[in-house]
């Protein structure tokens, strides 16, 4: 084989993990979509915040200690103990449990019967409360998050590849990142656990009638309020698991959220109801990202990286309103 | 002179002014029409009824154009239509009401109907942005035809009154005022009288009698009440299942046998 | 309570349609704009020009623009950073390409670029509605930034990839470049602003106005009784980006001097207008001015409260400033989505009903 | 003060000629129509006029011709008393309201010949009575919606006959001056209008008005109030009204002021808003409606604005009329006054469209009296005044600084009054009418040989010469035990309170005096809203047990006030009933103008009135009523009847004790 086949085939699979990374965010989008009817543009936002808040715990950082030594004159900064990052990955998870009862308490609950835009303009209100409080509470500098995840290339694969290429030609091997591949696992994981936990236990079919049929969920004496906590529960965990890959793999730092941005052409390309579509988008983006930056990008000043997915969304868009798995509309008067 | 009037300029009191022909239309498999002809005479109020589900709605949507029907032909004004878009149609002087009102809650009585009037103003966006001028002489001069229509109707203390807070009664007079205010020479009514009570019904009747007799519009009906539609209509279309069943004056349509049978639920073949 | 609307009558169409029919209101309005011209031109130093004078201006005309696609037309845009970059780039290549050319005529200039940058990106809007578009506008907010950073044309090729603004004057004042005086500067945004909000409200309230609405409203419907959807969603991204374009090309020229792309005209500033016109009032002109002078004043507040006189570290500041803002939005949509200008409608038509509760 | 100045100008024509060259370009009339007031100027109002006139020159109206005008407030029927007037025909206005037969008789009865309608609903009334009215030659209209396809031969549209008269006028240009001639050819002491007046029993008589009569007390009425050509007015009473007639007519040439006319009946309160007239005409049920419908708003208001309200009508209660009488109140409630002029007051005048008023009238029937201090303490010029169709209105006004809430004022410019011994009110003016149309009979029993009109009310003079009205003359009536019993007195003393809304009261040739009572379904109905009771119909509510409850306290405390007054205390309510129906006009139960029509009630309710005399608590009766659609049909109910307390004269009270 000829190494441009195998550098264009080592692109793809970089590309197929980033898409991984992208459905990973948009499976939280999906899920609060489905049970609400809610384009919860925080959900980028949130990963972030749950990123934060394992380092801030596992680091054992005093929250909001920024503020308190402002108004109080004091000089505090670490509790002084380090967490196991199971302990600190639980105790995230509990934190974002009360995220999401909160956000019902204090937001949603005020908006039911909201046209979708409003409340797709609110999830960006929370968004940027949440990036500010996120900051407040545990600093903006970049951190750096370890919860024993293997980094760098991986030497197998290196190994095993290296020989693929046309004898005498420059190859050294496909370079795939280690944490790419975990992070590839357990979203397979994560959407296994998902689809059984709404296969087979009550809330998750209460959360499937809802997302369903509205109407006739309330009929027969489901509580909204409830599914929506469910919901946005599970979001914040899908969230803190993407959180924690991007962040172990780039630091956690305002541009998480700006990557997960990029959640929203994954959806619109898979639509906006199906994790399956969700998983298919994510890895359409990626690896078209990457296969444009690697062939079109260096003549174009490269960074396309920045925009490809949303102008792909966009063409998509125009000749397919209704995504690669929605029905085709019909509109009523 | 709109194109409209200009199009329906020749065509006299009693004569052909739009015919379906032949229309077939179906959602992925769904038929909602199936071989469906008649015709509208100019001047005439041609009511279409049929039980629910009958698909009269649909034929309206097809009429002006909201729908386009896989199989037949729309012939308008002595021309047959080809692929236009429902606001060209509605330049072509067909204007309608809605079974659900569909008026714009965000804006008041006075600025729907004005937006009925859309298809009589052509003022360009740079002499819209200076206003001073022809912009603002167009306003006024279709105000005052506006203004007429809410003389017309009875609307005057609600004028200025945001639609969305208006009963539901008087919603659905600035609807028929909205489509008034385009000066249809065709007025398609969808259930103009769903969910009024006996007087509100009454008004509404005499409005629609009004409108035929003072502007001299043919308007296409649907209604269920069985009562008003035989009293207001001229010739009535019956719809069951996508088909058409019956055609013909009100005494006719009351002895017709397959008529009788859909509307007493005798069981489909 | 203080209307005394008794005996203002209207004897022809166009006293009745005219912007302020109440005799009161319009007085206001004449004080407000006699204040605006002649009063604070000669009480504003450097830094309330600087600080809250000029972005109010240009941050208004920007809403302004906004207001016209998403408030009265309906169509959600989260590209309006995208567009203020086109302004301002625009603006830059005018004025660089033509020295002699009027600087009121390059903002001009600039407005129609982005207009039919603008229209570009709307021609999806007939496809797709709501956030399905909102997500599509983010195609022009990225896309956009990106060209202007890495194409070298945009920035003919200086090293920093910055812009800077030359000088330029008119009638003898420079109104860009570092000599420019504040009150010339001020004056400057603030004609354009009124020219704008003149207009703006001429196209709202005629037949354009009503067929934006019309599409906000029920486009289906709209579309029915003869609005063309084409025209009206693309003449609506026409308009707002000619707005946004001058904004844009204002806030390089008159109101920053030199701006790199991504800080000045990132995503941030999309959210920003979109915010100005969610607290303001969507739909309502006066709600993009109070929507601009809200979020210009609050964090110009905020900054003076916490950082000069509690003496906290900037990105405290900052952060609260974030979740302000954040918050703001949030109890708005929930309390009055139709912003602060519904609040003013509310408290007026209380005024009006005085001494009746309603 | 009058005449003297201008002899020539003894008709109205003369005046909207003058009118025309003095105020060419000074606003005459507006019209609220098509959303905007569509306005005329003198000049323009005059060419309009003129080609209506000669428009109905063609068709054939000529002098002495009957001219009915049959419609609300409009301009065009406005005009049609000039048009016809400067053809030297007469205008003969009906009240609109009347029903066909009603309107049958007086178009019969005026030997009409020509009828002007304000639309298609009074066309088709006059066509269905048309084959009786053989005089009836030609029917005129201004609204021509749903009348195109009627047969035009003898149906003109107003506006087609101003054309046909324009164009006439542009073909032969000597027509103005003829018709100028013809306007000059009039004298004062021609027959001017004939007024119907709507009669509270018996068929309704035409006064025959002159020139001299209506132009003497119009200009008599713009100089006590000093009215001129800047004034606005609404005009919004029955066009076949006297007042009406001289308001927005007479003193609108006389004066040459601005007449404005509403867009509709639902819109009145609106249009009076926008307007704001400087001069404003009201009977008491006007202004009673408004101050209802104003606490009832109020009612929903906040603690704090509540409160606040109530404190600023207090000080207005304490203040508001010594002010505007420009007595002194002191600082402090001075200070107060302006305060609440600033936050109740002003506004309020401005919500109701008073805030430009100069001067207000109400007359027709006594007024309740704190519902004149109210509006007089808000600071609106509000006085009484008495008058009738026969004195082409005024008989007396109260002068400004004079103003009291149980007078009627002092006599009007050139107006003499006399007492008959039975208290019965006789006046002499130059206003006091020819006499009744083909009615010699009627015009003798009621004009004296030397020019004394009898009103028919009984009052008195008090000694500041300010006349006071008691009731009809006639109405007064003794019980048995030889007690005077004034009706009317008792009547409005109760109507006085808000919750009542009609009372009719017995008494003459009986043993003592009952009453049966109509509740005011707004007021009343607000109030059980509040105390959540529910009630389904104006049946139920009349009968609630509490509903009772509080008419039977207002009843108790007119017995107080008339036990206080010598001559009444006789007359104090022994029993009373709340009536399970509202009187209504439809059925014949109230004239047109609202009275009661005491004669057919009696007749009519027999059973409740045995009832409040035989001492039962209970009566059941069904009575026929018609439906608005004109449908028959029949209501029945129990009627309770209540025994009241009667008070003791104080001062026999006194004689007792001593």
């Amino acid at each position: 084989m000829s190494p441009e086949i195998l550098y264009t085939a080592e692109v793809i699979l970089n590309g197929l993990m980033a898409g991984v990374m992208y459905a990973l965010v948009a499976l939280g989008f999906v899920l609060i979509f489905k049970a609400s009817g809610i384009f919860n543009y925080a959900q980028g936002v949130m990963a972030l915040f749950a990123a934060m808040t394992l380092v801030g715990i596992q680091n054992g950082q005093v929250p909001f200690s920024h503020l308190i030594n402002a108004v109080f004159g004091t000089q505090l900064h670490h509790f002084g103990w380090h967490l196991p990052a199971i302990v600190a990955i639980l105790l995230t998870v509990v934190v974002m449990i009360i995220f999401a009862i909160l956000v019902e308490r204090l937001v949603l609950k005020h908006l039911v019967n909201q046209e979708p835009i409003i409340l797709f303009m609110a999830t960006i209100g929370l968004a940027y409360f949440m990036e500010g409080f996120g900051d407040l509470m545990w600093g903006s500098e970049i951190k750096v998050l370890d919860v024993g995840l293997p980094k760098g290339a991986s030497l197998a694969l290196e190994e095993y590849t290296v020989g693929w290429a046309t004898e005498g030609s420059q190859y050294y091997g496909m370079y795939v990142d280690k944490l790419d591949m975990v992070a590839a696992l357990v979203a397979i994981a994560l959407v296994i656990t998902l689809s059984l936990f709404s296969q087979y236990t009550k809330t998750g079919r209460a959360l499937r009638a809802v997302a369903d049929d509205h109407q006739a969920a309330l009929s027969v004496g489901i509580s909204l309020r409830k599914i929506w906590v469910i919901t946005w529960c599970i979001a914040g965990v899908v969230a803190m698991v993407a959180g924690v890959m991007w962040g172990s793999k780039s630091g956690v730092q305002f541009s998480l959220s700006l990557i997960a941005l990029k959640a929203l052409p994954v959806l619109i390309l898979g639509g906006f109801t199906s994790i399956p579509g969700a998983i298919i988008g994510g890895l359409i983006i990626g690896v078209g990202e990457k296969l444009f930056e690697y062939s079109i990008g260096p003549m174009i000043g490269g960074a396309t990286e920045n925009w490809f997915a949303y102008v792909l969304a966009l063409f998509f868009l125009v000749f397919r309103p209704q995504g690669l798995f929605g029905d085709k509309i019909i509109e009523r008067v | 002179m709109n194109i409209g009037s200009k199009m329906a300029s020749n065509i006299q009191p009693g004569e052909e002014l739009l015919r379906i022909e032949n229309i077939s239309l179906s959602f992925g498999g769904v038929k909602a029409l199936t071989e469906v002809s008649f015709d509208i005479k100019r001047g005439e109020v041609r009511a279409i009824i049929g039980p629910n589900g009958a698909g009269k709605s649909s034929m309206l949507n097809v009429i002006n154009g909201f729908y386009h029907p896989q199989v037949g032909e729309v012939w308008y004004c002595g021309q047959k239509r080809k692929g236009l878009k429902p606001f060209q149609i509605a330049h072509q002087g067909i204007a309608r009401t809605f079974q659900n009102i569909a008026l714009f809650k965000g804006m008041s009585t006075l600025d729907n109907i004005m937006t009925g009037r859309s298809t009589h103003m052509r003022a360009n966006m740079l002499s819209q942005a200076i206003w001073r001028g022809a912009a603002e002489k167009e306003e006024i001069k279709n105000r005052r035809f506006v203004e007429e229509i809410i003389d017309f109707l009875e609307i005057q203390s609600i004028r200025k009154t945001p639609v969305g807070r208006l009963p539901y009664g008087l919603q659905k007079r600035v609807e028929l005022g909205r489509a008034l205010a385009a000066e249809p020479v065709l007025l398609l009514l969808d259930e103009p009288m769903a969910g009024m009570n006996v007087e509100e019904k009454e008004d509404m009747s005499r409005f629609i009698l009004d409108v035929q007799s003072e502007f001299g519009t043919t308007i296409a009906i649907i209604e269920h009440d069985m009562g008003v539609v035989m009293d207001i209509s001229d010739r009535l279309v019956v719809l069951d299942y996508g088909k058409k069943i019956g055609d013909g004056t009100p005494e006719e349509i009351r002895n017709n046998q397959a008529v009788i049978d859909a509307y007493l639920g005798v069981p489909h073949e | 309570m203080f209307y005394r609307q008794a005996g203002d009558f209207k004897t022809t169409y166009r006293d009745d349609i005219q912007t302020f029919p109440l005799k009161q209101d319009r007085w206001g309005y004449y004080i407000v704009l006699a204040i605006a011209f002649l009063v604070v031109p000669f009480f504003i130093n450097d830094y309330w020009t600087s600080a809250v004078m000029l972005p109010f201006l240009i941050y208004a005309i920007a809403a302004l623009g906004l207001n016209i696609l998403t408030g009265y037309c309906g169509q959600v845009s989260l590209g309006t950073g995208g567009f203020l970059a086109v302004g301002a780039y625009g603006c830059y290549k005018i004025m660089t390409s033509f020295p002699d050319l009027n600087i009121f005529v390059v903002v001009l200039l600039s407005g129609l670029i982005t207009a039919a940058v603008g229209m570009l990106f709307g021609i999806p809007s007939l496809r797709i509605k709501g956030f399905y578009l909102a997500v599509a506008t983010l195609a022009a907010q990225f896309f956009l930034v990106w060209l202007f950073n890495k194409v070298p044309w945009f920035y003919n090729n200086s090293a920093s990839g910055q812009i800077s603004s030359p000088e330029r004057s008119m009638f003898g004042y420079a109104i860009t470049g570092p000599n420019a005086d504040a009150p010339v500067r001020y004056l400057f945004c603030l004609t354009l602003l009124v020219m704008l909000a003149w207009v703006a409200r001429n196209l709202t309230r005629g037949r354009l106005g009503r067929s934006w609405m019309a599409i906000r409203d029920m486009d289906i419907a709209a579309e029915i009784i003869g609005v063309n959807p084409l025209r009206s969603k693309l003449s609506a991204f026409a308009v707002s980006s000619f707005f946004i374009g001058v904004a844009g090309a204002l806030f390089f020229s008159v109101y920053l001097g030199a701006v790199e792309v991504g800080e000045a005209f990132g995503i941030n500033q999309s959210f920003l207008v979109l915010f100005m016109i969610i607290i303001g009032g969507l739909g309502s002109i006066f709600g993009s001015f109070v929507g601009a002078a809200f979020l210009v004043l609050v964090p110009v507040l905020l900054k003076n409260i916490m950082v000069n006189w509690l003496g906290w570290p900037t990105d405290i500041a900052v952060h609260i400033e974030f979740m302000v803002i954040g918050g703001l939005i949030i109890v708005f949509l929930i309390a009055e989505p139709h912003g602060l200008a519904q609040l003013w409608r509310l408290a007026k038509d209380k005024f009006l009903l005085w001494p009746f509760p309603h | 003060m009058q005449s003297s100045e201008q002899p020539q100008l003894d008709t109205f024509p003369k005046y909207l000629v003058r009118n025309a060259e003095i105020h060419a370009k000074r606003p005459a009339m507006r019209h609220k129509d098509y959303g905007v007031w569509q306005s005329w100027t003198w000049a323009a109002l005059f060419e309009e006029i003129r080609a209506y006139s000669i428009g109905l020159q063609l068709i054939g109206v000529k002098a002495g011709d009957k001219v009915a005008i049959v419609g609300s407030n409009r301009p065009r029927l406005y005009w049609t008393f000039a048009a016809a007037q400067a053809l030297g025909a007469v205008p003969v206005p009906v009240y609109a309201e009347s029903v066909a037969d009603e309107m049958q008789y007086v178009l019969e009865h005026g030997d009409v010949r020509f009828a002007v309608c304000q639309d298609q609903e009074q066309v088709d009334k006059l066509l269905s009575i048309g084959d009786s009215l053989p005089a009836l030659q030609h029917l005129l209209y201004d609204e021509h919606r749903g009348l195109r396809d009627y047969d035009h031969e003898f149906l003109h549209s107003i506006e087609s006959l101003q054309q046909q008269g324009k164009e006439a006028l542009a073909a032969n240009p000597q027509l103005h001056s003829q018709w100028l001639q013809g306007i000059e050819a009039a004298q004062g002491s021609d027959l001017c209008v004939m007024l119907y007046t709507s009669g509270t029993t018996g068929r309704p008589k035409g006064v025959m008005l002159s020139y001299d009569n209506l132009l003497l007390s119009s200009l008599n009425g713009n100089a006590f109030d000093n009215l001129d050509h800047k004034e606005e007015i609404i005009a919004y009473l029955p066009l076949a009204w006297v007042g009406d007639h001289v308001f927005s007519y007479g003193q609108f040439l006389t004066a040459g002021y601005c007449v404005c006319c509403p867009e509709s009946g639902e819109t009145i309160d609106i249009d009076r808003r926008e307007i704001a007239p400087t001069y404003f005409f009201a009977p008491p049920r006007v202004f009673e409606t408004l101050l209802t419908s104003i606490m009832v708003r109020m009612d929903d208001a906040g603690k704090v604005k509540g409160a606040m309200f109530k404190y600023f009508m207090d000080v207005a209660e304490r203040c508001g009329e010594k002010l505007l009488n420009g007595e002194s109140v002191g600082f402090v409630d001075n200070l107060k006054y302006k305060l609440g002029n600033l936050f109740v007051y002003g506004p309020l005048r401005n919500q109701l469209g008073m805030s430009r008023i100069k001067v207000g009238y109400t007359a027709g029937e006594a007024i309740g009296p704190e519902i004149f201090s109210f509006y007089r303490s808000l600071g609106i010029n509000l006085k009484q005044l008495y008058g009738q169709t026969e004195a082409s209105v005024y008989i007396t006004a109260q002068p400004d600084g004079e103003i009291y809430p149980d007078t009627v004022g002092k006599p009007s410019i050139d107006v003499e009054l006399q007492l008959t011994d039975t208290g019965e009110v006789l006046y002499r003016s130059p206003g006091v009418f020819m006499g009744y149309y083909k009615n010699d009979e009627a015009t003798l029993s009621t004009k004296t040989q030397d020019g004394w009109v009898h009103t028919g009310d009984a009052g008195f003079i008090d000694d500041i010469g300010h006349l006071h009205i008691i009731d009809r003359a006639k109405d007064v009536g003794k019980l048995l035990d030889g007690n005077m019993f004034p009706p009317k007195y008792i009547e409005n003393k109760l109507k006085f309170f808000p919750n009542i809304k009609e009372v009719v009261a017995f008494g003459d040739q009986r043993e003592y005096t009952t009453v049966m009572i109509n509740i005011d379904l707004t007021s009343v109905g607000n109030w059980a809203e509040r105390n959540n009771i529910a009630y389904a119909s104006y049946q139920e509510l009349a009968g609630h047990p509490e509903v009772y409850a509080t008419i039977r306290d207002h009843v108790d405390q007119v017995n107080k006030d008339l036990s206080r007054e010598p001559r009444m205390a006789g007359a104090q309510i022994k029993r009373f009933l709340v009536l399970h129906k509202e009187l209504d006009a439809d059925d014949g139960e109230l004239t047109r103008t609202q009275k009661v029509r005491r004669s057919f009630i009696e007749e009519r309710y027999m059973p409740l009135i045995e009832g409040l005399y035989d001492g039962s608590t209970e009566r059941f009766i069904t009575t026929e009523v018609v439906f608005e659609d004109g449908r028959r049909g029949e209501i029945s109910a129990n009627v309770r009847i209540e025994e009241m307390n009667i008070y003791e004269h104080p001062d026999s009270v006194l004689k007792e004790s001593a």
